[in-house]
């Protein structure tokens, strides 16, 4: 009964990955669509971590921190870059 | 016992479909706001909230129900709750410097000048 | 401050170096005596109980959810709302915090918070521009954040 | 390693000696040191000559490449003989009248001799070679040294001309040779001329033995300037005229004549090898005969001369083969006449031929031109070179009583006599030889008095001249004597040269017409009476005569042959043809475009396979075993499949990099739905960072342009890709449905643990069973952050870039670029960098047993670099961690090999690794394994690498 | 076990990481290196002997045994191949010294070249399907970066269509392994022979055996070529003479490799297309041989020939023709070093590599002259030098097989190619002097030796030939026979 | 399952060559990651999809899926990694020297 709720909430978080998905094609500004990357790394990560509840295994927690910690290093690279042209 | 055990289960993922619900919502905003500081507000903050409930759901699924103490998720939390106002800050200022402007109704703008102050003395 | 944890790390370690016993219970055991010892002679110390600070801590974490709740349930009914009712804007924002941990910490809880985000630190650190979803009253914003944020975390690291 | 070997190989010594020898000096002529080698090469065969002539046989072999039936065996029996004596004898000569022809100040002399001595041991080797390979070789090396000689004055353009195109011709029926003697070796099983005689007749019925015949014949045919491979000759004639008398007149050019003589009793019998040769001869005989008589300059019409005789001989020689028609004795013999007129005319064409050359290059030398119209009156001042060319052009003439016509008379003899030949249909053909015969005859008188008429007698016109005329000094005159004398010698006692050298030589052609011990007997008088001949000949001078005094009336004369078509002209076309041919066909294809190239690639790739598919019926879907699919795979399958086809529409940059991104984590998906954590995690790092790696290399390119296409370019692209992806698709469909056996893996699972110590199997794979594979793969991020380092950093100088376009992303949208308070970023640092590194830590400790490893925790580690680089800077960087991460690289990898080599100690195989349980203080029992070290090295390289690339080009500013 | 096999990989892996550590000590590094080459030379020798003497040596890396671990096995093939190769390398590096410039040795040339060996030797002696595809991005990295190395417009423009084409090639390599994989779930080469033969070669695999013949063919630049004139001429000659002499025939050996140990069963279908592809590549190849006056062109298109006089022997699969193709390999390493080092040598003394720009140097350089007509002859297969023997060997087995067509073409193009460098030396050597860049009367002595040690291996693997062929015989005959490496691996 | 995968190889193949085929070079290197992409997962089907669990014995399943080809693809990414990050410097240096990153005027004719 609890993998219903997953699911659902999995479809849930699938529609909102699309809503990033649109802010990051349509932008406009180059910003936006380092939000909305930033955004789909943050639902990715809870993503996985239903996934893992519902198959019942920690074998892919490591990928929730490793797109934690990706999604922010890449999102202070991005927003770096974007102000000074650089990013070291 | 059972029910209880059943009764959690369902307030448990019931709480992360809660979590995944604002994370849509947030999402929504993040299509429909007009600015891209708007836009952060919407998504980046509120998003974090869904996911911070999500992830303390599955904690707390895996704590009861799997007998498994997740440090990973615990750490996880932590780290999103750490690093998404930086994220976010740094996105707005770098917005704010490369010029994207703000939405037409806002109403003040006070960097604005300090900023083309320090220009000048630059 | 610092001091006082690592006493209490030492007195864990000691505890268990008297039971002949290495394991996480023991280590534990050995903490909660070792913060008893601390606590019941914290007088003894020139400054205050670490304990306290914790306990400001967990105001400050109590508070923050609070606002993040709120503020997120504001958002989101904006949002949802059929026509956008919101004056937008930023706003510079004096503070009175001085370390570099304290001006994040705001900075992160106001970023946190929905509705409001830390756009630039002026470079003496004392000036935060603030970008806010709706600023009818800038004045009203800013001492929000002074008694609710600013208070908590001086709590937490000043004395 | 015989003395006829010491003969072969002596000029070549003495040529290596004097390349490598100091510059001989000046004071006297190079030649001088030449001289004794010929010389002494004609004493030792001259030695050999009665035990030649005794039926005896001198050979010895080397072992080259016994293996392959390859061994330096030479032989000397009649025919070798014959050749050799020419070969030293003429050379002799030649080399003593270069001295006083070639100035020892101005010419590159050594160079000279050393040609000169390389195609004298090559042409004896030739002559003398049993192998067929070794025949070949000393082959090729004639036509390669006389290239050279041709192109001694190279810096005519003319010299260069000619000895290409005698090499490319020479070389062309060269290989044809190889070509008929491997065929040979085939039939056979020896490349040994001897036992290929021996053997002769036993391959006769063989597929193969009539395109060997063809193929050896063009060798011989082009090498001995036979119609129509003869337009390299008139060209060679560039060369200084030493050469030309030597090579291109007595010796290299009768090397087809010696092979055709040589295989004689091998292909004897056959009606091809009787037509061929015999119609070519005939044909190249009149041909030659008559351009001759259109030419002007004097070593041209010698040249045209020289082919018109080696027609003469050629034809003998076919007409001689007859001779294998006929198991009788006496008809045998009659038609052998032919091949004893083809010796003595060789013997005799060589002495008067070169006494020719001579004269030509003392005219030459003396008034500085060879043209006919400009020579005239010389008799008065060269009497003595006068004499020798009377001679000389007399005996080619075919008048008596020099050699030349005695040969001529057997010649006509041996042509009236085929027409009774009685073994084909074709008898008119046959009558048509001795016509053909006559005519050519008349050209030769011919051209043969203008050579010494027109030079010798008539009104002087030495003002035309370039130099005053003298009679040449002795020593330039003694070769040409010495010649002339045996002109007369040969005329007034042929058998002289009977006994001594036409028999042995025709018993080497004619083996089956002898019995063993027998010999020819070979006689040949000045007198026969009334003959049809004597007629023929005395029709010749009258004739002859008729037309050098209408020569310069005959316009007939002065018109190109074929004003249209002439075979030099068709060589020219060729050249040209193939240079210009070949640059617009390649060019057509190799059009630099890397599109075109890959579409060429792939078109081939759906050709052949699609026709591997089709021809195998290898499609052969057998879905049962396919595992089942739920419909949350279906929608990533989908969405992947949607966000790559949305690919090729978009045409904004961003948005093309971000699909693929996409599709790089829907592949992650994958790997999370397929059971491969360590792939997930690994593929999730490596498509952010090369998204992000992408979008800084990529974001200061101009904006996607969308792609100008015709509609059918568009198409060919849709096509092509589209079959590539159903062809690959469809591989993979049998591929998986023809599972035949069951994989190795089952192994790794149930031995991972117990022999290798780890229990994530893909890392103990990774690390252990297949480590070598690891230890080479982070070689090759080793290498590629090399390469990186030195693309950015290695500019040289030499090349400035005009179109330099600068990285101006930040002016363009910051024009401020004021300075930045990042103490929120630096602050939240100081904690997630921590966070970071000891996850990363964790990921490659815990790699053996669970998901993670040395790659994923380096990789890692690296971004908590990266992100103390981005907080606090690059001096900050530099301050924590001062050492070189390509030096961190080159440690790691050393770490990694030594923990392989380490094997080597305990006498295991390289990269062997061990582990056991241990108790340690504080862990308890713990594992130690040496992969961990192994992982060690990899986890250092990558970090090193990963820096060293990433500082590489974040400081490229 | 014998850990002798993986040293010639492990020696120039050691040596390119000591390299890195000595960074700007360049005399150190080339006294690195030239003892590293020379040793592994000594090494490679000591592998033929065993190999000679004791058969097929076989390595099982980590102690795992075959099918399961990665095996380095060194018949005689492999061995002298890597005998061949460590030649090559040393004069290379020779030639480096004096040619590649300060600039480049400082940015790692040395520990570059030492890691395009160890992809080589690898390459080589692997005796997985999978390490071999491993062991080529090795080799094509450090082929990368060598290219590129320097970068001028010219290199980064061709490197980009070098590197594109290698990568897509790769991508087949690597989805061909899957295929086969998936069919026949090992990587083992022997383990992979006796299983397709065991399944007669049928179906897909038949497929499968064509699209390693792409992979392969693109990586020798077998008909599949078009990469390779432009890739040969950007990098300096050092580079480019490693290039031309190795690389190719590291594609090609795989070819061999592949089509005689585990796609054999069914010769008349993969070996009538190699062979259709072999007479394609010697014509076109011929024909790029004279469409230019660049002499970088026509030395490339050299290569390309040669490929496919190589693989003829392939195709026609007697034991001749594989012979033949051996010691024609061996000959084409040492001989297109030789051209390409020549060709630098004149392309750096007339400052351009235009024909029409040439003239005369043989006044100056009479000693190259010398060795570009040697070498002229000894790629045109004229005996005694060493292309005669192998392409005899060739001939001999294409007519005995009866492909008249086939070795027509051979010859042909052998024609043509003497052609070809006969003019460069003509052009070059012959007539008016032109202009010079260099005008050191002598050119460097370091310069030149490289080219004269060459020349006289040229001659003196023509003059040896019987020795060289006893070799080659035996790595005929295993090559004819592939249980015998089958058995040598697996048994043990 | 495989007959999608194959599919979804196919289309990987099929849209990577036809960006391959493309004039400009960022659309080149898109098409060549694809390709990869392709590969990685065709390996993967060549492997028993889904027959057990992820080859962590201490997961403790009964059956475990084929490691052997993880193992490949973990190498094969590792090792495209470090081709596509040279392939980028290359293509950033190449536009920055040779100003344009369109190859259908990068076929090394104009300066021969
Ligand atoms: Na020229
Ligand atoms: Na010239």
């Amino acid at each position: 009964m609890m993998d219903t709720w997953l699911i659902l909430s999995l479809a849930v978080l699938s529609l909102s990955i699309l809503g990033c998905m649109y802010r990051l094609l349509k932008g406009p500004s180059i910003s936006d669509r380092i939000a909305a990357l930033d955004t789909i790394g943050i639902v990715l990560l809870a993503m996985i971590t239903i996934v893992c509840a519902w198959l019942r295994t920690t074998t892919y927690m490591d990928i929730v921190l490793l797109i934690g910690i990706l999604t922010f290093i890449g999102t202070i690279a991005f927003a770096r870059y974007l102000e000074r042209g650089e990013v070291l | 016992m059972e029910t209880i055990q059943a009764f959690g289960e369902h307030a448990l993922g019931l709480f992360i479909l809660i979590g995944a619900i604002i994370c849509a919502i947030s999402t929504f905003g993040l299509i429909r706001l007009p600015d891209v500081y708007l836009r952060s507000h919407a998504a980046t903050k509120s998003a974090t909230l869904g996911v911070l409930i999500i992830l303390s759901g599955s904690f707390f699924y895996f704590m009861f129900y799997l007998d498994h103490i997740s440090a990973k998720i615990l750490l996880g939390i932590v780290f999103v709750f750490l690093t998404s106002p930086v994220a976010g800050h740094l996105n707005g200022r770098a917005a704010y410097r490369t010029g994207v402007p703000l939405w037409k109704e806002s109403v003040q703008d006070e960097l604005k000048q300090v900023r083309e102050h320090i220009r000048e003395d630059a | 401050m610092a001091l006082q944890i690592l006493l209490n790390f030492i007195l864990a370690f000691v505890w268990m170096f008297l039971n002949n016993e290495w394991s996480v219970v023991q280590f534990i055991v050995g903490f909660l005596v070792g913060l008893i010892c601390l606590m019941l002679l914290r007088r003894f110390w020139t400054y205050e109980f670490y304990l306290y600070r914790v306990w400001a801590l967990m105001k400050l974490f109590l508070l923050f959810n609070k606002e993040l709740l709120h503020s997120s349930l504001v958002v989101l009914k904006q949002i949802l709302q059929p026509k956008l009712a919101i004056q937008p804007g930023i706003f510079a924002y004096e503070t009175e915090l001085k370390s570099d941990w304290e001006i994040t910490l705001l900075a992160c809880l106001i970023c946190l918070t929905p509705g409001t985000l830390t756009l630039d630190v002026s470079d003496d650190n004392r000036t935060l521009y603030i970008h806010a979803m709706d600023i009818q009253d800038a004045d009203l914003l800013s001492r929000q954040i002074k008694c609710t944020f600013e208070k908590a975390i001086m709590e937490v690291t000043r004395t | 390693m015989s003395l006829l070997h010491m003969a072969i190989l002596l000029p070549f010594l003495y040529a290596a000696a004097l390349t490598v020898m100091r510059k001989p000096s000046l004071r006297f002529h190079t030649g001088w040191i030449i001289l004794p080698i010929p010389v002494l090469l004609f004493v030792y065969f001259i030695s050999c000559m009665a035990s030649v002539q005794a039926g005896e046989e001198l050979s010895g072999s080397i072992p080259w490449i016994p293996s392959l039936n390859i061994r330096f065996t030479v032989f000397l029996d009649g025919l070798g003989l014959l050749f050799s004596l020419l070969i030293s004898g003429i050379g002799s000569l030649v080399v003593l009248y270069s001295i006083y022809y070639l100035d020892r100040k101005k010419e590159a002399l050594r160079n000279f001799y050393v040609y000169l001595l390389l195609f004298m041991g090559a042409m004896l080797g030739v002559v003398l070679a049993d192998n067929l390979i070794i025949l070949y070789g000393f082959w090729e090396i004639t036509s390669i040294s006389s290239f050279l000689l041709i192109a001694f004055w190279h810096n005519r353009e003319k010299s260069r001309y000619g000895a290409l195109k005698s090499m490319l011709i020479t070389v062309l029926g060269g290989l044809a040779m190889l070509a008929g003697f491997v065929l040979f070796y085939i039939m056979t099983g020896t490349f040994s001329l001897r036992e290929i005689i021996n053997n002769a007749g036993s391959v006769n019925d063989h597929t193969l033995f009539l395109p060997a015949l063809v193929l050896i014949l063009l060798g011989a045919f082009t090498k001995s300037a036979q119609f129509p491979f003869h337009i390299w000759l008139p060209d060679a004639m560039e060369a200084p005229t030493p050469v030309s008398a030597y090579l291109h007149s007595a010796t290299m050019v009768k090397a087809g004549l010696y092979l055709v003589a040589r295989f004689s009793p091998v292909f004897a019998g056959e009606a091809l090898w009787f037509w061929l040769i015999s119609v070519c001869g005939i044909v190249t005989l009149i041909y030659g005969s008559f351009q001759a008589l259109k030419q002007t300059d004097l070593k041209a019409i010698l040249a045209f001369s020289t082919i018109s005789q080696l027609g003469l001989i050629m034809s003998l020689l076919g007409l001689g083969s007859a001779a294998a028609f006929y198991t009788d004795g006496s008809d045998s013999v009659f038609y052998a006449k032919a091949t004893m007129a083809a010796i003595f005319h060789l013997i005799n064409h060589a002495v008067f031929k070169g006494a020719l050359f001579m004269v030509v290059g003392i005219v030459d030398h003396e008034t500085g031109t060879r043209d006919i119209r400009k020579l005239g009156g010389l008799l008065s001042i060269m009497p003595i070179t006068f004499t020798i060319a009377v001679i000389g052009t007399f005996s080619m003439a075919g008048l008596p009583p020099f050699n030349g016509f005695l040969s001529k008379e057997m010649f006509f003899t041996a042509v009236l006599g085929i027409t009774e030949l009685d073994r084909f249909d074709s008898q008119t053909l046959l009558r048509l030889f001795p016509v053909l015969a006559w005519v050519a005859s008349v050209f030769t008188f011919g051209y043969s008095m203008m050579v010494v008429f027109r030079t010798f007698t008539g009104r002087p016109q030495f003002e035309q001249l370039e130099k005053k005329p003298h009679e040449a000094p002795i020593g330039l005159l003694l070769s040409p004597v010495v010649l002339a004398a045996l002109a007369v010698v040969f005329g007034l006692f042929p058998n002289l040269l009977s006994y001594t050298l036409i028999e042995p030589a025709m018993a080497a052609i004619h083996p089956a017409l002898l019995l063993p011990g027998d010999r020819f007997y070979v006689s040949i008088h000045m007198w026969h009476g009334w003959t049809p001949e004597l007629f023929m000949t005395m029709g010749v001078a009258v004739a002859g005569m008729l037309i050098y005094k209408l020569h310069p009336r005959l316009s007939v004369l002065h018109e190109p042959l074929f004003r249209r078509v002439s075979l030099n002209l068709t060589y020219d076309a060729g050249i040209k043809l193939l240079h210009q041919g070949s640059l617009r066909m390649t060019n057509r294809y190799m059009t630099g475009s890397l599109r075109h190239y890959v579409i060429y690639i792939f078109v081939f790739l759906i050709l052949s396979l699609g026709w591997g598919l089709y021809h195998y019926g290898a499609i052969s879907v057998n879905m049962d075993r396919f595992a089942p699919v739920s419909l949350y795979e279906i929608v990533i399958n989908l969405v992947l499949i949607l966000s790559v086809i949305a690919i090729p529409f978009v045409n904004s940059r961003m948005k093309a990099i971000i699909l693929t991104g996409a599709a790089g984590y829907m592949v992650t998906l994958f790997f999370v739905i397929f059971r491969a954590p360590d792939l997930a995690l690994t593929q999730m790092i490596v498509e952010t960072v090369s998204v992000a790696l992408f979008l800084l290399c990529f974001y200061h390119l101009p904006k996607l342009e969308k792609e100008q296409t015709k509609p059918r370019t568009r198409i060919v692209k849709l096509a092509i890709s589209a079959g590539v992806g159903v062809i690959m698709t469809l591989v993979a469909l049998s591929a998986s449905g023809s599972k035949l056996f069951e994989s190795i893996s089952d192994y790794y699972l149930r031995n991972s643990y117990v022999l290798a110590g780890g229990k994530n199997v893909v890392n103990v794979i990774l690390v252990d069973f297949r480590g070598f594979d690891t230890m080479l793969e982070i070689v090759v991020l080793g290498i590629a952050s090399l390469g990186v380092y030195a693309l950015i950093r290695l500019n040289l100088a030499s090349d400035r870039p005009e179109a330099v376009r600068k990285l101006d992303f930040a002016n363009r949208l910051n024009k401020d670029r004021l300075p930045s308070n990042d103490v929120i970023l630096r602050t939240v640092s100081k904690v997630a960098i921590f966070i970071i590194l000891v996850f990363a830590v964790y990921l490659f400790f815990t790699g053996h047993h669970h998901p993670g490893g040395g790659f994923i925790g380096a990789l890692m580690t690296a971004a908590a670099l990266i992100l103390l680089t981005m907080a606090f800077g690059m001096a900050t960087i530099r301050e924590v961690i001062p050492w070189d991460f390509k030096r961190l690289t080159a440690v790691g990898l050393l770490i990694a090999i030594l923990t392989g080599a380490g094997s080597f100690l305990f006498d295991a195989p390289f990269l062997s690794h061990s582990f056991g349980y241990f108790n340690l203080p504080l862990l308890g029992k713990t594992e130690l394994a040496t992969a961990v070290l192994f992982d060690l090295g990899v986890y250092l390289t990558v970090i090193g690498i990963t820096m060293t690339i990433i500082l590489t080009i974040g400081r490229d500013k | 076990m014998n850990n002798l096999l993986v040293l010639p990989l492990l020696l120039p892996l050691c040596t390119a990481v000591i390299l890195l550590f000595l960074k700007q000590y360049l005399v150190i590094q080339r006294w690195v290196s030239t003892v590293s080459v020379l040793m592994n030379i000594a090494i490679a020798g000591i592998i033929v002997m065993q190999v000679r003497s004791a058969g097929i040596h076989v390595l099982h890396i980590g102690g795992w045994m075959p099918p399961y671990g990665i095996v380095f096995v060194a018949d005689m093939l492999s061995a002298l191949l890597v005998l061949t190769t460590s030649v090559v390398s040393a004069f290379c590096l020779f030639f480096a010294f004096g040619t590649i410039g300060v600039e480049r040795e400082r940015y790692y040339f040395y520990p570059l070249f030492q890691f395009l060996l160890v992809g080589i030797y690898g390459s080589f002696l692997t005796g997985d399907l999978f390490n071999l595809f491993v062991c080529f991005e090795v080799m094509l990295i450090s082929s990368y970066a060598l290219i590129v190395l320097g970068g001028t417009r010219r290199q980064l423009r061709e490197t980009l269509k070098y590197m594109l084409i290698n990568i897509l090639s790769s991508s087949l390599f690597v989805a061909a392994v899957a295929y086969l994989y998936g069919v026949v779930g090992t990587l083992n080469m022997a383990d992979l022979s006796l299983k397709v033969a065991e399944a007669g070669q049928s179906g897909v695999l038949n497929v499968i055996a064509l699209l390693f013949m792409i992979v392969f063919a693109l990586k020798a630049g077998l008909f599949l070529f078009f990469w390779l004139p432009g890739s040969y001429s950007a990098p300096p000659s050092a580079v480019a003479a490693l290039f031309a002499a190795l690389l190719t025939k590291v594609g090609i050996y795989a070819l061999i490799r592949t089509f005689t140990l585990i796609f054999h069963s069914n010769p008349e279908v993969t070996h009538s297309w190699l062979m259709g592809m072999a007479i394609a590549t010697m014509i076109l190849g011929a024909i790029g041989t004279v469409a230019y006056h660049d002499i970088r062109q026509i030395i490339n298109y050299n290569v390309v020939v040669s490929v496919g006089l190589i693989i003829m022997g392939l195709a026609v699969s007697s034991e001749e023709g594989l012979e033949g193709a051996v010691f024609y390999l061996m000959h084409d390493m040492l001989a297109k070093a030789l051209l390409f080092l020549l060709g630098g040598l004149i392309i750096q003394v007339a400052g351009t590599a235009d024909l029409r720009q040439m003239g005369g140097m043989i006044r100056r350089y009479p000693l190259m002259g010398a060795m570009v007509f040697i070498t002229a002859l000894a790629i045109a297969g004229i005996p005694p030098f060493s292309g005669f023997a192998g392409k005899l060997l060739l001939i001999q087995a294409g007519l005995r097989e009866g492909y008249f067509g086939l070795t027509a073409v051979a010859l042909g193009s052998s024609l043509i190619v003497l052609y070809s460098l006969i003019r460069i030396f003509m052009q070059a050597f012959w007539g008016e002097e032109k202009p010079l860049q260099e005008q050191s009367p002598m050119l460097n002595r370091k310069l030149i030796m490289p080219s004269v040690g060459l020349s006289l291996l040229v001659i003196g693997m023509g003059l040896g030939s019987e020795a060289v062929y006893n070799l080659v015989a035996d790595a005929g005959s295993t090559l004819i026979l592939p249980m015998q490496y089958v058995d040598a691996v697996l048994k043990e | 399952m495989e007959l999608y995968m194959s599919m979804s190889v196919g289309v990987l193949f099929m849209v990577g060559v036809y960006l391959i085929l493309s004039k400009s070079l960022l659309r080149i290197i898109l098409g060549t990651s694809l390709l990869t992409h392709g590969v990685h997962l065709l390996l993967l089907t060549m492997s028993r999809l889904k027959t057990g669990a992820a080859p962590l014995l201490g997961e403790g399943a009964n059956s475990y899926v084929d490691p052997l080809p993880q193992a490949l693809i973990l190498t094969s990414i590792v090792i495209s990694f470090g081709v596509t990050s040279l392939f980028f410097v290359l293509a950033y240096q190449a536009y920055r020297k040779l100003g344009t990153d369109n190859m259908d005027l990068l076929r090394g004719k104009e300066d021969e």
